[in-house]
């Protein structure tokens, strides 16, 4: 209806704060509306995240803040509302599915793969790039052969990129949490996705961690055009990094805007603000 | 410094992803094969062939096939026994039903037939998780056993139910059969667990492992990632179930000579193999290995050391046995809870680091 | 020496059956050892080694004792025969399986080096409907047979035996799976409790036996028409059930009384010291059996020894001990052990003994089975033709041409 | 630098080195102590071992397969490395782990009575007591009866100091309350912190990575690096130096940077070399 | 009523019954994984070792008689006196705590934290360990049980049903020590729910199955916890070895009832106590009536093993935690 029209229509230009172009609307999420029995998660929201821009989304605990990366992920199907993706409206899809369509993501919970090393983890994130059957990997004859080198090859860019060379071959278990943090992303980053999810990279990082993530952050937005989406409870850092904001509470969507609209909104500041911040 | 890595550099990612990277180990992996190869068979006998060798052989790829699902893939099968049993019985069917192929080819198809029946009863690994899985997959052991038993054609409507493994040659010597010699049976069995480690080697180290390995640490998070888990399951099912029925076989055919399903293929070997890997080592193919080795070897040197050393009366040690096959086990899952390869790679550790502790 | 291999279990789910067989078997052997310093003045050895009744280890204790010269097995397990019909018939020793293991390996032209004497399952079958008959005034027409079996190569034997019977004798038979070990068998016994079969056989072994007489006392089925075969008429069958269990019948290859034998084996070899077990066992129907065993087999020896001329016989040479050996009531009155097992003699052709079996019946008040029967023979017409196909088909499976040795 | 005021020492943590998996040493000689009635900041960087000392206080450390190898571990005097955790419980230590750690199947409520298991006393004073925390943490009311598996991290998180309180400790533990936590909460958070504090006289080993929040509430700091102790010292006083300030609170002389340029400079840090 | 309906019924009534009995094994597992989240087992060796002790010291063997006999060349079998049923039960009982406590402390306390395989493979090892030393301690042949339990159909029952059917009818049969079992089970299953829903300990078992390093935290012990659930499953086993005992008589193949538990619990879900009645009684019913209907008529019988697992697996399917299980958590 109205949404509809609103949405649909400006596929151009959208300049930021600092003045850089952003594109189109790459992910639409209308109406979404997400219940767990009695508990209404997600009451009837609606945003967009636009191609190439870093798309913040605050709020206080509880909000439903993860669960809307969730039901991006297709790992939560929403009882009402629909996902447009590039311009589509997506079905019914499976959560390895939408990653192959090239949605990556980092969890609030670290959820790497205890048993593997920090490679392998990474390795992982490239299933998507893979495609050697079975019988050739068996026999570690041609494809297979070849695959994994090249893969490797751009993994340990990734692997650079991140500087988490020394720990290659540590298994993640032994990991110190933000480490871990940073090889999630790795992995994340190593699918090369056209839309990453970032569920609190920085959660339990101090000063100078978070510093090296927003970095990793903002070159990966930068050169590599990749769209992001980002919770993060640390202000100073939504209130940087990103070119709009959307706040929830309760499962109720109440601003939408730049980091300076929101900053300045009534309702946000009340719900989640509290003291106007500096 | 007996073991070093320092200075062991690689130069290319082929090399980085070698199967030991380490020069010593590699050293020790080529004598091994050497003595498996090149020594063993001129000096095995009966005894060590049919007490010992060929059955430890036999149980390490059973093992092997069971780690790559448990281990690798983390879906805990209790289905082990019934999984051999069918590899048993599609070579008895396909032995007598087409005597002229080669009975190593026979044993190839048994595993594969046994492939298509475990990815059949892997099925129901989409849902059912942990130990659910575990006891789900007893539904497959007492099934299949029961299957075997009651329908006459498996066992060619013979009056007991009983399958008896005719002579079948390679390359003119018997390999099964009552007159087959022992270096005979040992050479198709240490074949067919040279083949199954390279393939689960491989297959451990590629992008197939790592969708097993991702299901196996986190299945959700493994899913959102982009791993298929229909796919990695079922894949997982049909390589373990394919080694297991290789195993089968080779137990029915080269080993036994003769098997009644409930007795050979029954609950307990499910579970003899599940111990074999946990004490080995889940997600380890040397771990498959070392518990195939130490389950197989521990009751027989209790055996000696008790009856033949000690003149203790039979029932007493094979009492004493069941009691220290049980603290070992808990002395070893407490000392080390992740297995005798985690001990060696432990052990491993420390000499590379030797004389400096930390 | 003269080697002979116990391979015994003395642990697991048949431990209550293993243990007094196996120590009637090596108490006799001691015995003869004691008394008589072995057999012909050559010393026995016996070789005990644990099987658990599972096939591997029996392999493997078939293995590690073979080297030592040993002269003949007797597994006391069906599947551990399986495994040792060729194995042993390649190494040339000869195997001893007593009323269990392959019934046609009663056919000794293709079977050279098996023997199953004095009777076999096929035997018992035909003797529990022959009594059934003399029962019944010669008739069975219009009655029901049920036969309660172990699901498993063992309780599976009978089936083809009793249905050629039901044919020729006009019965219905009726059969019942009990899954191992047996413990859950009330649908078995309320199907039996609806149908009211006449009579139930029992092919059982283990718990498998206790549970069946428990429930047949608890659904009040009269006892005297419940009939075990061999392996299911041990005391340990009959016990747990305690009075219930009274006036249950089993066959039995073996004449259980009160011998003069164990008293020497009391005075020469427990008092000794040198009991196999705990000595508790002496006389029960399962030692009694083991004993025998040990009898047949040394009685094989001593025949070996005078053919070859020979004290310290081979494997080779037990081998034509056995398959010429004749019991006679007259030899088993002098070893002290009178009637214990009906005459017979042993053929080259015929390796099976000729299959006599008596009915024994619980008297659970003074707790001893009575024997109501003398030894009763089967219907070799009907037994007979099964051997023979049995046989020819294992001989055509693994290309062997019948024949003597 | 040392704050001499003659309070009571409640802990006491003397050069203690922990070895994880008997080859991975983590703290190399870690010295601490925790005054009565005060609140102790451990700051430092990932990995550089809080977690670790915390555990290794309150003997954790067991069930990770890791151990204390030297040094002693002081609480009112007695050493106590070789009590279970569930004695120190009752001694009044206890820690709120990090990462949460509530019992998924457990309801909100029932999460918090388990925090009261040591306890001895009736009824009616653990039932005062769960007032008291659903007063502090109105949203754990609102959700007393969901399985804490269900909740939101936050939600977590305020289960588990709740749980924390409901054992009427003497000394808190507390392992990166912040983490995660929206804003508000976590000055809300910090602010229950303060009035246990000052009201119930409960003292706190905080160890945080909000500097800026933990250094703001607590009364003595010490900074943690690769397991050492690298500095400590009054909170006030580190406030100030300028090392703190530019590597734990991000400020420069200039004042607070922006996120956003943070790909044109990067800090290092001089006393590491 | 026709003959067939009313015997079907009557096999309703007995599978009933069987569930009941499964369900006793069921229940000590259940407390022990809903307390440390260890799948044991042993339970089952420990229903055997149970029964083994208490006929033991009901007839007053020594224990490792034949281990002493044959080391030192004596021959000792019996004190010489009989303890009567209650006395000797309690004897066990206290037995039964005793290797919880050690159980406790010489295995589980060390793998505090392991993964849930591992604490399994533990448990097997108890379970060889268990069942060599029943036989060392006891001997193994097999012991007649008889604490005085009545046993066989019930007369009454017959008589009064038996006029509800034509003259194909015998009225139902239904074993009088079924009977006893049911009550028992009853009554244990009521006491345990109260116990682990109603009581600080009950609450901090749950606790502990959940986290056991959350748990350390807030100060519960797990050694005590531990020790109390061990303990309780050692009642519950003993209770399961006096009932099959008494069926069967005491011997090795008592330990095999554990397999007839498991699916049992994967029906009922592993964390439910009520649910190990349930699925008891499902899995009886099934079972039973299968074999009835189905099994021994078309498929040649003996298919109540494998369908039992079967029935659960179907269960399970629409129900993966089992249909009292908790529900398993999944979150990101
Ligand atoms: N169980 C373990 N086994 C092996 N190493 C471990 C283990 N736990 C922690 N470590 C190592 O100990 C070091 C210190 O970890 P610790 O968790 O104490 O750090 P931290 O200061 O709490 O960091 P963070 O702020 O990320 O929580 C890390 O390098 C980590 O890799
Ligand atoms: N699988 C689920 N089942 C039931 N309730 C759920 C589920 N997932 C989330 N919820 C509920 O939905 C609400 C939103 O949770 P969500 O994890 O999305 O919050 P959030 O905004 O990410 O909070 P935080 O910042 O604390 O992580 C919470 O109240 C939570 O309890
Ligand atoms: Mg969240
Ligand atoms: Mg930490």
């Amino acid at each position: 209806m109205m949404l509809e029209n609103q949405t649909l229509a400006p596929s151009d230009g959208y300049v930021t704060a600092d003045g850089r172009q952003i594109g189109g609307v790459m992910m639409d999420l209308r109406n979404i509306t997400l219940r767990f029995g009695g508990v209404e998660a997600i009451k009837d929201i609606s945003f967009d995240i636009r191609e190439g821009e870093i798309r913040a989304i605050i709020g206080p605990n509880g909000a439903g803040k993860s669960s809307m990366l969730n039901v991006i992920s297709g790992f939560y199907v929403p009882q009402e509302g629909e996902v447009w993706f590039n311009g589509a409206k997506r079905p019914p899809t499976k959560p390895y599915q939408v990653a192959r369509q090239g949605i990556a993501r980092t969890f609030q919970n670290i959820a790497l793969f205890e048993g593997m090393s920090v490679l392998d983890n990474v390795m992982t994130g490239r299933l998507r790039q893979m495609s050697s059957g079975l019988f050739s990997q068996a026999l570690w004859w041609g494809k297979a052969q070849t695959e994994e080198v090249e893969n490797r090859a751009a993994v340990e860019r990734i692997i650079d990129f991140l500087e988490i060379q020394s720990i290659r071959k540590t298994p993640v278990g032994r990991l110190p949490y933000g480490l871990k943090k940073r090889v999630e992303l790795a992995r994340a980053l190593a699918a090369e996705p056209h839309l990453l999810l970032l569920d609190e990279p920085m959660a339990g990082m101090n000063v100078e961690e978070k510093e090296d993530m927003s970095r990793f952050i903002l070159d990966v937005n930068d050169e590599f055009g990749t769209t992001i989406a980002l919770i993060e409870h640390d202000m100073g850092v939504v209130m940087d990094l990103s070119d709009r904001v959307v706040v929830m509470d309760y499962g109720r969507k109440i601003g939408d805007g730049t980091p300076e609209e929101v900053r300045n909104n009534e309702a946000v500041i009340d719900a989640y603000l509290g003291v106007s911040h500096d | 410094m007996f073991y070093r890595e320092a200075g062991d550099f690689k130069t290319s990612y082929v090399a980085d992803s070698q199967t030991f990277p380490l020069k010593l180990d590699k050293v020790g992996f080529w004598v091994t094969m050497m003595v498996a190869w090149g020594v063993i068979p001129f000096v095995i006998t009966d005894y060590w062939a049919s007490a010992l060798l060929v059955p430890f052989l036999i149980y390490a790829i059973a093992a092997i096939g069971l780690n790559i699902l448990t281990g690798y893939c983390g879906q805990v099968s209790l289905g082990t026994g019934g999984f051999m049993a069918v590899g048993a019985y599609a070579c008895y069917k396909l032995m007598t039903s087409f005597p002229d192929v080669n009975i190593l080819i026979h044993i190839l198809l048994s595993g594969g037939i046994t492939a298509a029946v475990g990815t059949a009863f892997g099925l129901p690994s989409l849902r059912i998780k942990g130990f659910y899985l575990a006891v789900a997959t007893l539904a497959a052991q007492f099934f299949l056993v029961w299957l075997f038993n009651k329908v006459s054609w498996f066992y060619n409507y013979s009056a007991s139910g009983q399958i008896n493994a005719p002579e079948r040659l390679v390359a003119g010597f018997a390999v099964t059969g009552p007159a087959s010699p022992a270096w005979a049976q040992y050479l198709v069995c240490l074949f067919f667990v040279t083949l199954c480690a390279l393939i689960a080697r491989n297959l451990t180290r590629g992008s197939v492992g790592r969708s097993w390995m991702a299901i196996r640490d986190m299945d959700i998070a493994a899913e959102i990632i982009g791993v298929n888990p229909l796919r990695a399951k079922l894949s997982a099912f049909a390589v373990s179930s394919f080694f297991v029925g290789i195993a089968g076989a080779l137990f029915f055919a080269v080993y036994l000579g003769a098997v009644e399903v409930g007795e050979a293929f029954g609950i307990q070997k499910s579970f003899l193999v599940l111990f074999m890997i946990i004490i080995g080592g889940l997600g380890s193919i040397f771990g498959s290995f070392a518990g195939a080795a130490f389950l197989v070897l521990l009751p027989v040197a209790l055996k000696i050391v008790g009856v033949d050393w000690l003149g203790w009366p039979t029932d007493l040690v094979a009492h004493f046995q069941l009691v220290i096959v049980g603290a070992l086990i808990m002395f070893f899952l407490i000392k080390e809870p992740h297995g005798l390869a985690h001990i060696w790679g432990l052990a491993k550790e420390k000499l590379r680091r030797w004389p400096f502790p930390y | 020496d003269l080697v002979i291999p116990d391979l015994s279990y003395r642990t697991g789910p048949y431990a209550a059956g293993g243990t007094p067989f196996s120590d009637g078997y090596q108490d006799y052997f001691n015995l003869l050892n004691a008394r008589d310093g072995g057999i012909g003045g050559e010393p026995i050895r016996v070789i005990e080694c644990e099987t658990g009744y599972n096939t591997e280890k029996g392999v493997e204790c078939y293995e590690s004792t073979k080297g030592e010269g040993a002269l003949i097995y007797q597994p006391l397990s069906t599947g551990i025969t399986y495994q040792l019909i060729p194995k042993a018939t390649v190494d040339q020793i000869p195997l001893h399986t007593m009323g269990y293991g392959r019934t046609s390996a009663a056919n000794g032209e293709v079977f050279n080096w098996v023997f199953n004497y004095p009777a076999n399952y096929w035997d018992a079958a035909s003797v529990m409907v022959n009594y059934l008959l003399e029962e019944n005034g010669g008739s069975l027409e219009g009655k029901t047979l049920a036969l309660l079996y172990h699901n498993s190569a063992y309780g599976k034997e009978p089936i083809r035996t009793l249905e050629d019977l039901s044919k020729l004798h006009g019965f219905e038979l009726k059969q019942l799976a009990v899954d191992h070990p047996g413990q859950e068998q009330k649908s078995q016994w309320l199907q039996i409790r609806r149908e009211r079969p006449d009579y139930v056989l029992m092919w059982g072994w283990g718990v498998m036996n206790q549970v069946a007489v428990q429930e047949a006392a608890n659904i009040n089925f009269p006892m005297e028409n419940f009939i075990g075969n061999w392996w299911a008429g041990a005391e340990h069958d009959v016990t747990p059930a305690g009075e219930a269990a009274n006036g249950y019948k089993s066959l039995n290859m073996n004449r259980v009384s009160d011998l003069p034998v164990f008293g020497e084996i009391k005075s020469l070899v427990h008092d000794a010291g040198n009991a196999a077990g705990d000595g508790s066992n002496l006389g029960s129907v399962l030692y009694t059996r083991g004993m025998y065993a040990a009898m047949l087999a040394s009685e094989a020896i001593a025949n070996a020894q005078e053919i070859s001329g020979v004290s310290d016989i081979t494997a080779a040479q037990m081998r034509e001990g056995m398959a010429t050996l004749n019991i006679t009531n007259a030899r088993m009155e002098e070893l002290g052990m009178a009637a214990i097992g009906p005459e017979f003699s042993v053929s080259c052709q015929d390796h099976g003994g000729n299959g006599l079996g008596i009915v024994q019946q619980w008297n659970a008040i003074d707790k001893t089975w009575v024997a109501l029967t003398d030894y009763i023979a089967p219907d070799d017409s009907v037994t007979g033709p099964l051997i023979k196909e049995d046989s020819a088909a294992f001989a055509a499976e693994n290309n062997i041409t019948p024949g003597c040795l | 630098m040392l704050d001499k005021s003659p309070v009571e020492t409640l802990l006491e943590v003397n050069n203690i080195e922990v070895i994880y998996n008997h080859v991975i040493l983590v703290l190399k000689g870690v010295s601490l102590t925790v005054p009565k009635g005060g609140i102790t900041a451990l700051l430092g960087g990932n990995g550089a071992g809080k977690t670790t000392t915390l555990k290794a206080i309150s003997n954790l450390l067991h069930s990770e397969r890791g151990e204390v190898t030297k040094g002693s571990i002081i609480y009112r005097g007695e050493r106590v490395q070789d009590s279970s955790p569930s004695d120190l419980v009752k001694r009044g230590v206890i820690q709120v782990m990090e990462g949460r750690h509530c019992f998924e199947h457990l309801t909100i409520e029932e999460n918090l009575l388990t925090g009261a298991y040591t306890r001895t006393e009736g009824r009616g004073s653990v039932q005062d007591d769960l007032e008291m925390v659903y007063n502090y943490f109105p949203r754990l009311k609102e959700r007393r009866k969901s399985q804490a598996g269900y909740t939101s991290g936050g939600e977590q998180q305020m289960c588990a100091i709740g749980r924390a309180l409901m054992s009427h400790p003497e000394t808190i533990l507390l392992d990166e309350p912040s983490m995660g936590l929206a804003p508000q909460l976590v000055e809300e958070i910090f602010t229950i912190v303060k009035n246990l504090n000052e009201q119930e006289g409960v003292s706190f080993l905080l160890a945080e990575q909000n500097t800026n929040v933990a250094l703001r509430f607590a009364h003595h700091g010490y900074i943690l690096e690769s397991g050492r102790v690298v500095m400590e010292g009054p909170a006030a006083d580190l406030r100030e130096n300028p090392d703190v300030k530019e590597f734990y609170l991000g400020m420069s002389e200039e004042g607070r940077k922006s996120f956003r340029d943070v790909r044109s400079y990067r800090r290092r840090k001089r006393w590491l070399s | 009523m026709s003959a067939d309906f009313l015997y079907g019924i009557e096999v309703l009534i007995n599978g009933l019954m069987a569930g009941v009995l499964y369900a006793l094994v069921a229940l000590g597992f259940v407390l022990i994984y809903k307390a440390s989240g260890i799948f044991n087992y042993a339970q089952g060796v420990m229903a055997l070792f149970g029964a083994l002790t208490l006929t033991g010291i009901m007839s007053g063997q020594v224990p490792f008689a034949h281990l002493i006999n044959a080391t030192f060349g004596t021959h000792i079998h019996n004190f010489g006196w009989n303890v009567p049923a209650l006395g000797a039960i309690a004897l066990t009982l206290v037995v039964m705590v005793c290797f919880a406590w050690m159980v406790q402390k010489f295995v589980f306390r060390h793998l505090v934290g392991q993964e849930p395989i591992i604490l399994f493979m533990a448990t097997i090892g108890l379970a060889y360990f268990l069942e060599g030393m029943g036989d060392l301690m006891w001997g193994s042949d097999i012991k007649k049980l008889d604490v005085g339990l009545p046993q066989g159909g019930s007369r009454w029952v017959e008589d009064i049903t038996a006029g509800l059917g034509g003259d194909d009818f015998y009225g139902f049969f239904i074993d009088k020590l079924d009977m006893v079992a049911t009550l028992v089970a009853a009554i244990l299953v009521i006491s345990l729910v109260m116990f682990s829903q109603y009581t600080k300990q009950g609450r901090a078992m749950r606790a502990v199955a959940d986290d056991h390093q959350a748990a350390l935290s807030v100060g519960i012990s797990l050694n005590y916890i531990w020790i109390l659930v061990w303990s309780l499953a050692g009642l519950v086993a003993l209770v399961a070895g006096i009932m099959w005992g008494a069926k069967s008589g005491v011997q090795f193949s008592l330990s095999l009832i554990a397999l007839k538990a498991l699916p049992v619990l994967m029906l009922g879900g592993f964390t439910s106590i009520p649910g190990a009645i349930v699925g008891g009684l499902i899995i009886g019913v099934g079972e039973k009536l299968f074999e009835y209907l189905i099994g021994a008529p078309f498929l040649g019988g003996a298919t109540e093993n494998w369908f039992a697992y079967v029935l659960a697996l179907i269960f399970l399917v629409f129900r993966p935690q089992g249909l009292f299980g908790e529900k398993i958590i999944e979150r990101v």
